[in-house]
Parts: structure tokens; C-alpha cells; sequence
């Protein structure tokens, strides 16, 4: 397809639905209210939006879905730190039944026992899985599921009386950028510790950086890099030991299940993405939850309002007390999400649980061994070691040779049909790529990943400007990215666009020129 | 590990043969291997306590179906409910779209691969543009509330001020996180409103306002529904020098000025109204929206995407505007942060505006204003009720008094459900002074013959 | 039309500016003078009289909605109906698959612009091909019923005979459509089945077979879910020299022999307990497979896929096998009549075969076996019910006989709907030698705990 | 994608679905019944399934969806006689509802008292809009319910004694071949008028035809070429004036909605596809529906069951007199394909419907005006003219000129993202091309179509030998037909194409060769 932005495609008149019907008594009980609006309040031009018919609206949207390489449709692995797992489609459609899809946050504790069940019973299976003893599901991501920690990290402080003294949270550069960001916005000061040699969080540059003013560690393990940190009880309590506390971001924490959790290291806070771990779908980027794991000293401080089980098995929705960080979210959360999540537990139990980690744990050494024997390709730090869900390699060896880079090799990818990204700045890791297979491959798709990856290796030796100019076999070709950084010319809407080419003389491509 | 090992439909190499095949690949005796920089010390010495699987989707299937028996949805009752989550009709195609597996299951992918992802969004945020009259919208992010507080620390970095006024008619919920999120950079204080109107006290806005304040954040409509003049307000906030937000349904819209056009400077909400199911709070997103300006615009956290020509002439392509404002790009050096928020739910709105077109917009909003009109004449004409805010216009909602019934809301509402209605929320915990009251909310869902079957249980309930 | 001209979101030239423009394109001066060929005394001098539309999606979900909520389905009561259509698990991505815009709305395109639509039928017909034994397999015709009809017909323009024999333990129905599609060209005579056993009379069946006879058509299971030894009816027909036609449920190949394996010439029957929904009817569709022997293969009627290289080497693609057998090509010379039929189902036949694998086939039908068993001990317990055919083994149904017990089946079955049941189906109308008896069905949906509800809610309806 | 036929995916051991399990009682008590069954008759050897995981599955099926052009994402008015119009997704959602798609047909009356209403309705609908009298809904296709139509032609006269000697049923050659083969099936001596010099029906032929031995006429109107025949009148007498029956094939009615009916026409039966004209989805060729409206005197004879509304508004279920033909198809048909088709006409009432047909011609005189100014392209027949719903063109002069067929023109349009296809057999036009544009399409959409037919045309002239070789941005190249038709080397299934292959020797693509 060579689909037209949607504005391009408006035919003056056409509708795509229609509104109901006011009856007549309301309009004419209600003919005058438009003019009853405080002055300036009554919009004076429509807005300009398209008008299509609803097939033409259809067909605009499914040819854009084609244009989009959803996991369902490859080998999904080159998303590391992702966790692109399948997403069972029994979970989707049982999610979007009416009796899920049509229900109000604020409807009666005794309207949806049902859900409140699903929340409670989701609640305790994270704390079985965390070894904490109070969860919230309130969050809509990982990222707000870190944010409400560090809330209540704060809150904690705040509570001892402390907050003034403690305003240093300590990460890793392997840790999720929203780690550092969280404590950014929470006010506080955020102290980043690097590798050892070994690609090991250096524990000793943690014990240098603890201090009165530390309020917690927030750490991610494995890290980016799939290196489990051995010493991570050690981490815990150089923070203990100061009296900061423990965050554990685990967000992926798709390797460990049922082999260790936060309880056994001694964290007191932990999160995780229910849509890595838990296998709800990505969905482009959400919705999501991000679901905050604690202990009971914390418990008090979670976001408000909480599900509480009654005696008799009913469930009730509590507002929560005093020292309740309050709202991180609108009502209870994504629900829906949660019931996704739920039902994939359900099916897999404490054994599947623990076969899903063992997979994918299996899945990633496998790969690894198979993408180490490509020349070019290595995987920095823990030489000779094993990893756990993910590996952080590096293409190093090859840009020196070729001058393609990762980035690169990821739009050559894309020709072949599987999404490769290189995660997160800054690149500690010299042309990173991050692999993560997860449990949801087969033996043959690994394969498959591995040969494309060599295949464009090859590629990258034999043609380089090839690989530069990549992609050849997608929608578009590469984009003048230099639009994109500048004031006059970046476009973040048709009429911002339409201005700026008016400004610019840019001819704007018409539909026919554009068909092939 | 039992007797007979289990191969599972969603982890291909569960099957024994492949796992002892692949272990013997990476030279490993046993999936103990791997583990090996876990020290004894912190593993698990027993499985995990869960529930027994339901491992036939058969099963699992009928599990969960049993459990949502016991919801009773808005579908099959008529619901008053509002508060910020919203019964519209979702058309069909929302679900279509939003149901395909290509943007259910796509992630992170680059504007090539994804290419359908990003123009999407980008049609999302420039359909939003045209609804608010504003050339800079975001990508979706959690919900209204975040857009709120995320829009009052984009006007305090923007504005280099930490005061902000917040309106005291905004609701509890959203005052909360606004002051929970914000308040390490920013003092909040609130601004009363006006108990005979439910809008906001000019006077007490006034009196607040100082070159110290960074903003003022305003619901328009407010969480009463009500409208306030927005240009009046304005004038009082930029006089001060301060910066407006408003939070706006963006479903109001067809019919309520764009808050841009009486000199919001930013603009933001939740777009649940625009095609979302409820879903019990599955269904919001937030937008933030702004003119195109460089210094604004490099305050917002979230990805912004952009239009750009490629290599080919006359080729469209998308990528990200000014990435290295975001923690993405910096970390902490970032504006606030960013991660998965509610894409889908802003490729759906898209398909919902590009579904209503102007005029649907227009007929929808004029359609509602109209119904809750007539709502409030007949709910007016029964004993003892009373609308709390006779002064003001309301969109979508209003308080309904039932202060002088005798009554309270619980038991209303307990009397209206045994008629499978959903009576309206419950307002005597979040704003005592209101005294013993409900806000109700009414869409293009009701019918006149809904609208006058609420007032007939009402009246029954009342005497009862 | 009204004053107001309506603009239709169906019709994208409904618009009057658009409809005026291309009037004068074609230089037409109205719609008018399209139908001038249309004579004055053929026109309609009014406006149909058909109900007032409801022009808004929301009002017509509404509307379409609350005349479902008339219906009491499957999922909420345990049902044993049976008889032709079946209450199995529905894999999730079946309904994903066949719910894509792609499949749902493709048609008649080529091979090239289709390749997925001919290549995911024709593998279908090889995952069929798998469980049946057999080399060929028609893309599905409309139902069962169709198939056997056609299977009638094959066989007798195969031998050129003229007399095919039906087993009386055939649905009636079924029985009614071959009739009447086959007596142009076929003489048909019913062969009587065993009282005791519900299986074939063989002494009837070989007292009829002669050299005129093209055929016997045959179910396995029958009706009733009896399983025949299909070898040594085999035996007898082949020694008549006629041709043995089975009619077969594919969910019961598993664990049962293909027909093809003890001789079967043609083999037929129904996909729908194949991952279709029972949709009142609405999930059926029919098979036809055999060797891959020219002569028969040229009688097939409907469209038969085949893979073939493309000019691209080690590529597949698809194409029409012997397309002039067919009416497409041939108009009255071709076999019978081909057109639409039940694609989708077949396409979803065979996301279901793939999903299920070997070993879900034969655990399926395992299973099957074992809660008809277990049902039957347990049912046959209970005071004054018999099993009428308690001489054969039985997969999925079987008849329980309540002559004895004072009631009828009517009657039976009333108590049961008020405990949440549905009973079996009554056969006191179409198998009036049966008494007061019912068809009663079981699958993998069934728990223990099912049929044990079964059982105690059948003690007390017959002690009522 | 360059996906592999499903067998080559197939991975050992692998399962997509797991099977509910047996209760040990179960199990206990029924241990021994495979034992039991007759000799013979246990399956030895599973059947030869591909094993797959559920992610593989479904990846598979969405590859292959993607490969398919289906009408939601073309301008799909090239595949003519087949009336592709918008299938409204919301008539979609509501035939997947389980109050919907969970109904046994057999179930008590009283249990379905909705799908019964909509059934019942819907057969008035098409009471009005045909005219006739009585309605059943059991076929499931057109063409069934044009053999149920003959069905009940054949038992009319049986019943009166004539059957013996009415043994002819005439047709039209532009009517649908399922017309002539269905009376075939019926016995019948088909015979088949062909038109007059300028395209009409020849009423002089026809009354030639016409005697004692005509048992009925059955015809379409507009015949695939589009054109009315206004002497249908006559042609309906010169049947019944011989005692004869007038059958009306009305599979695409689009263009005459409130405009004309069989009743008018004097016609004794008619039927409709409900998958063309009242907007149920093609799905690749059914379920679908095809309705029977007769007239009273034709009513008996209707198939059993039959749908009887009662004083009191219930509906019951009647299984029909002595002289129904029975039963044409399993239980009341595709009752979930009635439904959408009752929505369709819900949303649209008798105003919409008009509108449907008007503009469903004005979009065809439209098209045809654009199409006709393409040096080579043809309106054989009726110069001057307008049509109806649709046209049969002609490209003979552009293949006497370059060579190119209109089959080619058809792989090409494929290139451009649009079906075309050529329409039924034989080819009485030369190098035929039937476009029936619906009123489901815009303006732009038609002018887009017209501009690709003008564009492939003058590619045909520019090249014609690249035209010859379409499709060239298709899912695959052309295939080798002659495969097809020998015996020898045609594979209808894959356990076929393996044993032909073994005994030809040629070589199995492997899945890497293919990928690109």
C-alpha cells in the first residue's frame, strides 16, 4: 500500500456513522441551551476534521495495520529488554466480552464481584511470585509502576521524618532509563553506577556511593546486559545499611519466575510490566499496568483505593488510610489488562510459571551460542558465561570492519520482515544489540533470526552502502531525519505540516503520484 | 517437574526431545546451568504457591467466564455513571482496528517496519489538532489525570515559576495526583468555586494570582459538568502572567470552544469518550496539546512524532521530533519520563474522529448538551430533588441534590439498582459540602425513553 | 425522499453535491433516466413498507442487542443437544482467523492477488486429506447433507447404476435432501437397521445389494452414535460390486478408522464440529474426499485446489484443478452446480486441524469416547431410562429411551430447561419406532461434574 | 511473506492447544471402551498433522490473511455479477455474539425466540421487496436456493400430474450458469436462449422455444451485461401462456431495490443472495445465504421447516405440509448470516434501500462514462444505453491490437492492489470484463479504478509482453497451469503433491531458498 495520510483522502459530505436521534421532546424541551453558553463558549467552526465513509475510513486503517509488523507476525526477538512474548488470543477476546468491556469504575462493589475477584486473586499471585506482601495494580506501566514506588519511597521518608535528610536515589546505567527519570521527578538527586570490568554492577562503587542522604536503591537484575548479579543481597544491604531502601525494577522479570524473588534478596519494593512477564499485549505501547510489589511496612503507603476480601468471600473497595500516597492513576488501573494477565496464569500455574523462565532462559543461551558464531558479533563483559533472558551484544567488531552500524542492521532486518532495535542510550555498549527470545520460539524460529542476522552480516562486508541506505523492502525508504530536530520544520500534525510546506513552497505529494 | 513432562501450547520448546537437543547446543548439562550466578542462597526451595492450572483453553475459557457472570455491566442496565469515565457507543470499527493483531501485538518497531504504527499515531495527534485548533499534540499517555499533572510541570519548567492555582472543581482523584506528582517542584494551592454555580470563584482566583504563579489549571467542563467563560478567566490569568491549562472532554468539542481559541496555553484530557469501552478503567489515555512552540514544545516528556519526506520524492515517512528531550534519549537529564502508555487507545480515537467527521462531532456534543437539558428539567420537577448548580450550563453532567429527599445517595442508589439502573456517583465523601449528592451523567446512549425512565424510578424510590 | 436529503455511511455518493456532479458526468438529467429501459407498469408506485430504519450504529446495535437477549444460548445452561450439530470448544484463533477482515471479506480473486485465500484452503484439504487417508478433497460444499447428496450422485455417475442404497439409521433430514437432489438420476432404497444395536441390518442390506445397485451410503457413527464394523459392510458391497459411501464425523478420526482404510470409495460429511460456532445452524459445511483416481476425480462438482511451481524457482502457488468438470465452466454440462458455499469454514477447518496436531485429534476423540461411556453407565442407572441401543459402542451420542418411565420427552425436557438444561433431542416425531426417546450428546466441553448435574437433574424431573 | 505450506512448519511434539482433561472417575469407569469397539475400526496411526505451537499457528494464518486481497482493502468493483459491496463491521460484531453464535439449532422454540423474530422479519422484508408471498431462508448460496426453486417447480407440477411431460427448462445465456446446471441436476433438458443483435433477450427465440414440454423460464434481469430487459413481461406470459412457470434469479437485485419486483414481472418464484445484495460477507465464498420467495400458490411447496408467528407475537417452528420439497439444507440454514443481513436493512429502511439501488447505478453509468473514454475498451451491446448495476465490457480491439488478454489485464490490475476478474464462461463477449461498481464506493474510489484500467492499457501497448508475465507484485509469479489439468502431476492435498513429487523427483523448495 502506499496509503495517503487521511486528511488527503477527506470527500467533503461523506459520513462514516451517523448520531442518534434527539426525540422530539428533547428538542424541544432543550432547542435553546446552545444559547444559553457563557459568552465565546460556543465553538463557531466545526473542526476540520476528514470526511470519509465508513468503508473508505476501514480500508485507510486495515492497510495502515498491514504496514505494521505486530509480534504476531515474526520472530520477535530482536526487541530485547521487551519481553515480546505471545499474547494467547483466548485472553484477548475473553477480555473484550461486554461483561469486562462494559463495566464503570465507580459501579457498586456488589456489580462486579467478578473483577474485583480477578484483581484479588492477580494481587496474590504477584505476591507469590514477588515474595511481597502487598501489591497495587493501580499503575498504567511499568514506568508509573516505578514512579508509585519511589512515591512511596518518599512517603516512607516523609513519614519518618526524614525526607529532608534522604534525597539521593542510586541506579545503574543497565537499569531502565525511567529508574533514573522516576527519581528525577520525585525531587530527588539520582546517582548512576557503571559496570566493574566483568559487566558486573560494581558493588564496590555502591558502597563508596551510600551515604545519610541515600533514600533507596532502585536496580534492575538481571540487567540490560542479562548478567544476574550475584551479589545483588550485598547491593540490598549496603542500602539497609544506611537506612535507604531496596526498589527492585523487575519489570522483566520473565527469567526468575519461580526460581528467585525479591523477598530472598530483601528488597522492599518491587514492580512488574504485565505486559512483558505477564503476556498481555503490547498494544503499539499500551495500555498497560505496571504492578507495584511491597512489603507489609510499605503496605500503608500504596496508592489508594485497595480491594479488600471479606470473611464471607465478598470482595470491597477500601479508600485506603492516611499514609496512602493517593492516586498514581485514574480509578483502579487497566483492569483489562489485568484479566489478561490473569487468565494467562491461570493456565500455566506454578509449573508453567516456572517453564516459562526456564525457556526462555534456555532460548537465550541457545541463540547466544548460535549468534556468536558470527564474526563481527560479540557479547561484551562475563566472558565465558552464562546469561539469563537477554544478552547485550555488540556489533563493534563489524562497524570497524564495514562502517555499518547497528542501527543499520536493524533497518536490514526489517527487509527480511523481523523487527531489531538497539534499546537504550547511552550505548555503554559499543553498537549494542539486545536479543531477548523469550519462551514463545521455537528451536526453527531461533534459527531463522540467527541465519537472518548473519546473513546480513555478510551483507555488511560484501555491500555496505546496501546496508546504509536500508531499508529497500518497506513502506518507506529512509526519512530525512534532519526535518524531525528542526523548529521550522518538524510537523507534529497535518495542519502544523500544512502550514510549514505553505511556508517552505514544499510541493505535498498528490495520492496518484504515489501509486506505483 | 511432574512424571510425565508437560509440553505447553505456548512454549514451543517445552517439548523434551528440542530442550535436551538445545541444552546439548550451548553445551549445558541442565537448565541449572544458567543459573549459576543465582546463589543458592536466593533461590526458591519449594514452586510457587498458585492456584491449579487450567491448562485446556477449554477450561481456562469457562473459568473465566464463570467469574465475569458475576459482573453486572452497564449493557444490560441503564447507567448514570460518569465522573470522568464515560458510556458512549463505541463504533464497531474501533474494535476493528484496535482488535487487529498487527497493532495489538507491535511494539517498539522502527518507523520502516512500523511504518502503519507511527502514521497512525500521527493522524491520531493531528485529528486531535484540528478538534483543539492546536498544531503540537502528544502521543497518548496513561490517562487525563497524568496529562494534568504532567501539563502543570511543563508550565513550571516552561515558566521557570513553582506556584501552581489548581481549581478546586477539578476532582479529588486528579487534584491528588497533580499535587502527588508535582509537588517536588512545584507548590500547589487550590482555587475555591462558587457553590451556587460550581464554577470557579474569580474572586478567590484573583486573590491567588501573583507574578510567583506558574499556571492555572482548570476542567472545562468541570467535574460538576459545568461550564465556565473561558476567555474571562484567561484574561484574569494573563494579566498575572501566568500560563492557563485547561483539561477539556474532548468530546465536547463539536460544541464548546477549543480552549486555545480563548488562550489555553496548554491543552489537555482524556480521550476514553473517543471510542474506548470503560472496561472498568481500561480505556483512558491522555493528550497533551500545545501551539508549535520550540520552547513549549521541548517541555513535553512524551514522544512527539513528525512528518518527513524519504529518499523517494513524493514519500511520506515519521520519526520522532526532538527525541533528546526524553528520558529515552537523557535518563534523569530528560524531561519527567517516558514508556508504554496508551498507544492503542490513541490509533483508536484516530479511527473514532476520522469515523465522526465535523459533523458527527457537532451533532454528538449539541446531542448531549440537549439531552442533559431535559434531563435537568424533569429531574428538577420531583419532590425534595435539586439541581446543585441551577447557575451554570453543563455538559455531560451535572449534581443532582438529594440533600432534601430524606434520603441519601446510597440508598437511592441501592433502590435504583433493584430497577437495573445505575443511579448517578455518589459525592458526599470527595465534596461533603455538597452535601448528599450524585453526579449524573448523560451521552447519545440514552434515549429519551431512558432519560424518562430514570425520573420514573426515581419518583418510586423517592416515595418508597 | 425526505426534505432533508440523508447522507448514508454505506453509500459514500449519497452525498447531493457528489450525486449532482456525477449526474452531469454522465450527462444524465436524473437517476431516472438510468431505468428508462424500466417499463412504466413494472415500477413501484410507492415507497417499500418495511420497518423505520435506525439510522445511528448505536441505536441499531441496541436495537439488534435486546432482540439476542431473547435467546437463551449454550454457554449459559448445559446442553446435550446434538443430532448434526455440536456444542465443542471454539479455539480462540479460530475465531481470530476467520474474523480477519482479509478472510471475511475476499471473494473470487485470482490465485496471485489471493495466494493466501487458495493456499489456506488447500491446505485444509491436506490437513483433511491427513485424517482421512485419502489423497483428495473438495473445498466444502454447504453442509453434510450436500455432501452425502453429491457423494450419491458421484457414485452413480461413476458406475452408471442408477440405485444407491441409504442406511435408514441417516438423519432424517439428511435422507429427505438426498432424495430429493439425487431422484432425477438415482432410485433410492432404504436399508432398515438392527432395533437391538441401531447398527446396519446386514441381512437387509445384503438381500438388496445386486449388480444394479451404484452404492450404499452409509454414517459412521449413525445417527444414533453408533459405530458400525465398517470392513464387513465393506466386504458385502464390494462383492455387489457397488461402490461404499461413508458419511463420517472428521472429530471422531482420531480414534476411529478412516473409511477410507476398510474401503470406503467416497467419504463425506460435516466440518462444523470443527472449530465452527453452532450459530443456529450457521457453522456447517460439507466434505467430499476420495482416492486420486481420474475417472472419480472428474465427477466432483465443486472446485478442487492444486499446488503447482510458478516461473520463479522453488516458489508455490495454486491454482483450479480441472475446472471444466465444473457449472463455472461449463454451465449444464458440467457436475451439478458449484458457487458459494462454506469457504470460511473451511478455512478455519484447517486452523483448527493445525492447532489440534496429531495428538489433540486422538485425545479429542479419546475423551469423546470415555464421557459417553461414563454417561451411559450413569444414566442407565436411573429408574425406567434405557439405552435403546445398549448392543453397540457409540462416540459423542447415543438414544436413552424414556417409554418406561411415564413421561415424555416433552415433558422431560421442560424440567430440565427449568433447571438450566437443555435435554436431548426428541426422536419421537422423526423415529416414531423409537418410542419416547432422545438424542443425547456429549463432548470435551462436558466435565464429570456436567454430567453428573445431568444425572441428578433427570432423577428429579422423573420423580417429579 | 513467503510463507511455507504448513507441513514443512511442522516441529515434533509441539501442541497449539491442549485437550480438556478426563476426571479420574471418568477415566476409572470408562478405561475399556476403546476396547470395545468393533474389529477394525480403532484408528492404528495418528493422522499425520502438522505439530505446531499456537504462536506459529496463528502467525501462519495472519501471513496468509495478509495474501489475501480480500474486499475491505481494494476498490472491489472489478469482480462483477458478484455485487461486493460494504459489509458493515458492526452486523459482524453482533452475529459473533454468543446469544448469536451459541444457539443449537435445535434448541426449544422457546429458547430462541430472538434469532426466530429476525428470521421472521426478514423474511418479510424480502416479501416486499420481491413481492411475493412466502419466504424461506434454508439455502445456503444462491445457487441452492436456485436448485430449491427448480425443486419446487419440479413438485408443482408433480403434484398436478404434469411432471412427465414438462421436461425443459429454458434459460439465458447471460444468466448464471448455476440456473441452466441446477435444472440439470432436476432432471431437466436445459435450454439456453442466446441474445439478440443489440444484447436484449430475444423474445422471438423465446416464444419459439416455449410449448407443452417447458416446465419453466428461469432468468435474470439485468443479465450480466447489465441491461434491462423490458419485454420481461412478455417473456413471464410466453411462459405462462403454455402453462409454464417464469422463476426470476434475482442473486443481485442491487440496482432495482423499491424500483421493480418479480411481482410486477408477473414472476412465480424469485431468490436473493444475501451475501450480494442485502451486504453479508463474500468469506471467501460463504456461509452465506440464498432466499426463496414464491408466491401463494407456490408456498406449499417451500422446504420444512417453516417459521409461524402466533396471535400473541411467539414464534414456533413448523415442520411443513405433505407437499414441501423437504429439506434443501441442515436445519434452518445459516441463520447467522440472516442476522446481518437484518441489520443491513435496519439501518437503511425502505428510503435506504432506494438510495442503495439508485446510486448503485448512478456509480455504474458514472463508471462506465469514465471507462469507455480507454482507446481499446468496448460496451458491446445496447450502444447508447444506459445499464443497470453493472456492465460487460470488452477489450477485444485493445487484444486485437497488442495481443494481451483480458486475463492479463486482470493479473496486472492485481499489481495495482484491485481484483478484476473476467466473469462466467463462455465468452459470448470477446475478452470480457464485468465491472459492477455497488454504491459502497466513492467517487475518487471509481476514478482511481478507471485511471488503473487506462493505465494498464497503455502498459499493454507499451509493453505487452511484461503484461503477458503479470503479476509481478503479487504473493507469487504465475503458476504453471498445465499442472493443473494432468493427472499425473496435479496435487490436490499435500500427502498428493509429496507422492507425485517422489515419483517425478522434483525437487521441495526449502523454506530458506524462498525467503528473499
Amino acid at each position: 500500500w502506499d496509503e495517503p495520510v487521511i486528511f488527503e483522502l477527506s470527500q467533503p459530505g461523506e459520513r462514516a456513522l451517523l448520531t442518534p436521534e434527539l426525540e422530539p421532546a428533547i428538542e424541544a424541551a432543550a432547542h435553546d441551551v446552545l444559547f444559553t453558553l457563557p459568552p465565546g463558549m460556543r465553538r463557531k467552526l466545526a473542526p476540520a476534521l476528514p470526511e470519509l465513509s465508513q468503508n473508505r475510513v476501514l480500508r485507510h486503517y486495515l492497510r495502515l495495520s498491514q504496514e505494521t509488523l505486530g509480534a504476531d507476525f515474526n520472530v520477535d526477538v530482536g526487541q530485547g529488554t521487551c519481553t515480546m512474548k505471545y499474547n494467547p488470543k483466548v485472553n484477548e477476546h475473553l477480555a473484550r466480552d461486554a461483561r469486562m468491556s462494559e463495566l464503570h469504575p465507580l459501579q457498586d462493589e456488589s456489580t462486579v464481584q467478578g473483577i474485583l475477584h480477578v484483581m484479588h486473586e492477580m494481587e496474590g499471585v504477584l505476591k507469590e511470585v514477588s515474595g511481597m506482601d502487598a501489591v497495587s495494580l493501580q499503575p498504567r506501566s511499568g514506568s508509573q509502576a516505578i514512579y508509585a514506588n519511589l512515591a512511596m519511597i518518599r512517603a516512607w521518608f516523609e513519614a519518618r521524618g526524614e525526607a529532608g535528610e534522604r534525597d539521593e536515589i542510586i541506579t545503574t546505567i543497565f537499569s531502565h532509563p525511567s529508574d533514573a527519570a522516576c527519581a528525577k521527578v520525585l525531587g530527588y538527586k539520582v546517582i548512576t553506577l557503571y559496570p566493574d570490568a566483568e559487566g558486573y554492577p560494581d558493588l564496590a562503587a555502591m558502597q563508596a556511593a551510600v551515604g545519610p542522604r541515600t533514600a533507596a536503591l532502585i536496580i534492575t537484575n538481571p540487567e540490560d546486559t542479562g548478567i544476574f548479579n550475584a551479589k545483588i543481597r550485598e547491593f540490598v544491604a549496603a542500602a539497609h545499611g544506611v537506612g535507604a531502601l531496596a526498589c527492585y525494577d523487575q519489570a522483566n522479570a520473565n527469567g526468575l519466575l519461580g526460581i528467585t524473588r525479591a523477598r530472598e534478596a530483601g528488597f522492599d519494593l518491587s514492580h512488574f510490566n504485565l505486559h512483558k512477564t505477564f503476556s498481555t499485549p503490547h498494544a503499539c505501547g499500551g495500555p498497560a499496568v505496571g504492578a507495584c510489589a511491597v512489603t507489609a511496612a510499605l503496605a500503608p503507603f500504596l496508592p489508594r483505593p485497595v480491594i479488600v476480601k471479606e470473611p464471607d468471600g465478598r470482595y470491597r473497595i477500601e479508600q485506603g488510610g492516611e499514609r496512602s500516597i493517593g492516586k498514581v492513576a485514574a480509578f483502579m488501573g487497566t483492569a483489562s489488562i489485568v484479566l489478561r494477565a490473569y487468565a494467562w496464569v491461570m493456565n500455566l500455574g506454578a509449573a508453567g510459571l516456572r517453564e516459562v523462565a526456564e525457556i526462555a532462559v534456555l532460548n537465550n543461551n541457545y541463540m547466544m551460542a548460535q549468534l556468536l558464531k558470527i564474526r563481527g558479533l560479540s557479547a561484551p563483559y562475563a566472558p565465558g558465561k552464562r546469561r539469563i533472558e537477554q544478552v547485550r551484544y555488540s556489533w563493534a567488531e563489524l562497524c570497524a570492519e564495514t562502517g555499518v552500524h547497528s542501527g543499520d542492521i536493524g533497518l536490514r532486518a526489517a527487509d527480511y520482515g523481523v523487527h531489531y532495535w538497539t534499546s537504550h542510550h547511552p550505548y555503554v555498549v559499543p553498537e549494542p544489540a539486545t536479543i531477548e527470545p523469550t519462551e514463545s520460539y521455537s528451536r526453527a524460529d531461533l534459527d531463522e533470526f540467527a541465519q537472518i542476522m548473519s546473513r546480513v552480516a555478510d551483507e555488511a562486508r560484501a555491500d555496505p552502502e546496501m546496508l546504509r541506505s536500508a531499508p529497500h523492502n518497506c513502506p518507506t525508504r529512509r526519512i530525512d531525519e534532519s526535518c524531525l530536530d528542526d523548529p521550522k520544520r518538524w510537523a507534529i500534525t497535518w495542519r502544523g505540516w500544512q502550514r510549514k510546506l505553505a511556508e517552505h513552497g514544499v510541493a505535498t505529494p498528490t495520492a496518484m503520484d504515489r501509486a506505483f | 517437574m511432574t512424571s510425565k513432562p508437560q509440553v505447553y501450547p505456548y512454549i514451543p520448546n517445552s517439548v523434551p526431545a528440542v530442550k535436551a537437543a538445545m541444552l546439548a547446543a550451548t553445551g549445558a548439562a541442565s537448565v541449572e546451568e544458567f543459573y549459576a550466578d543465582v546463589p543458592t542462597e536466593l533461590r526458591m526451595d519449594r514452586p510457587l504457591n498458585l492456584p491449579a492450572p487450567l491448562l485446556s483453553e477449554a477450561r481456562l475459557k469457562r473459568h473465566v467466564q464463570a467469574i465475569l457472570a458475576r459482573n453486572r455491566h452497564c449493557g444490560e442496565v441503564l447507567s448514570f455513571l460518569g465522573g470522568g469515565c464515560y458510556q458512549h457507543h463505541v463504533p464497531a470499527i474501533c474494535d476493528e482496528i484496535n482488535g487487529r493483531s498487527e497493532f495489538l501485538t507491535a511494539y517498539a518497531g522502527e518507523p520502516y517496519d512500523d511504518h502503519g504504527r507511527f502514521q497512525a499515531l500521527w493522524e491520531y495527534c493531528s485529528m486531535m489538532g484540528e478538534l483543539l485548533n492546536l498544531d503540537v499534540v502528544s502521543v497518548p499517555t496513561y490517562d487525563g489525570m497524568q496529562a494534568a499533572a504532567t501539563a502543570c510541570c511543563m508550565a513550571a519548567r516552561h515558566s521557570g515559576r513553582r506556584l501552581v492555582l489548581l481549581a478546586a472543581n477539578t476532582s479529588a482523584d486528579k487534584r491528588s495526583h497533580i499535587k502527588t506528582y508535582g509537588r517536588s517542584e512545584i507548590d500547589f494551592v487550590e482555587v475555591a468555586f462558587d457553590p451556587i454555580t460550581g464554577l470557579l470563584d474569580r474572586g478567590d482566583l484573583r486573590a491567588k494570582l501573583s507574578q510567583e504563579v506558574a499556571a492555572l489549571y482548570l476542567d472545562v467542563p468541570n467535574y460538576f459538568g459545568g461550564i465556565d467563560e473561558g476567555q474571562a478567566i484567561a484574561g484574569l490569568v494573563k494579566s498575572a502572567g501566568a500560563m492557563l491549562i485547561v483539561g477539556v472532554d474532548p468530546l465536547s468539542l463539536g460544541v464548546l470552544t477549543p480552549p486555545g481559541d480563548y488562550g489555553a496555553d496548554i491543552v489537555c484530557g482524556d480521550i476514553q469518550s473517543l471510542g474506548m469501552h470503560m472496561s472498568y478503567g481500561g480505556g483512558h489515555g491522555g493528550f497533551i496539546a500545545s501551539r508549535d512552540e520550540e520552547a513549549l514544545l521541548m517541555q513535553y516528556p512524551s514522544r512527539l512524532f513528525g512528518i518527513a519526506p524519504t529518499s523517494v520524492p513524493g514519500q511520506y515517512g515519521f520519526g520522532d521530533v526532538a527525541y533528546q528531550r526524553t528520558s529515552f534519549d537523557k535518563r534523569e537529564q530528560g524531561n519527567e519520563f517516558v514508556g508504554t502508555a496508551a498507544a492503542l487507545w490513541g490509533i483508536t480515537a484516530g479511527v473514532f474522529l476520522a469515523s465522526q467527521g465535523p459533523q458527527g462531532m457537532v451533532e454528538l456534543g449539541e446531542g448531549i448538551m440537549k439531552r442533559v437539558a431535559y434531563a435537568r428539567q424533569r429531574l428538577s420537577t420531583l419532590p425534595g430533588l435539586r439541581l446543585a448548580h441551577p447557575g451554570a450550563v453543563h455538559f455531560k453532567e451535572f449534581v443532582l441534590d438529594f440533600s432534601a429527599t430524606g434520603k441519601t445517595v446510597a440508598e437511592v442508589n441501592a433502590g435504583l439498582r433493584e430497577r437495573a439502573i445505575f443511579g448517578g456517583h455518589d459525592l458526599s465523601e470527595a465534596f461533603p459540602a455538597l452535601g448528599q449528592s450524585a453526579l449524573y451523567a448523560f451521552t447519545e446512549v440514552h434515549s429519551q425513553a431512558d432519560i424518562d425512565a430514570l425520573v420514573d424510578a426515581l419518583r418510586e424510590v423517592l416515595a418508597s
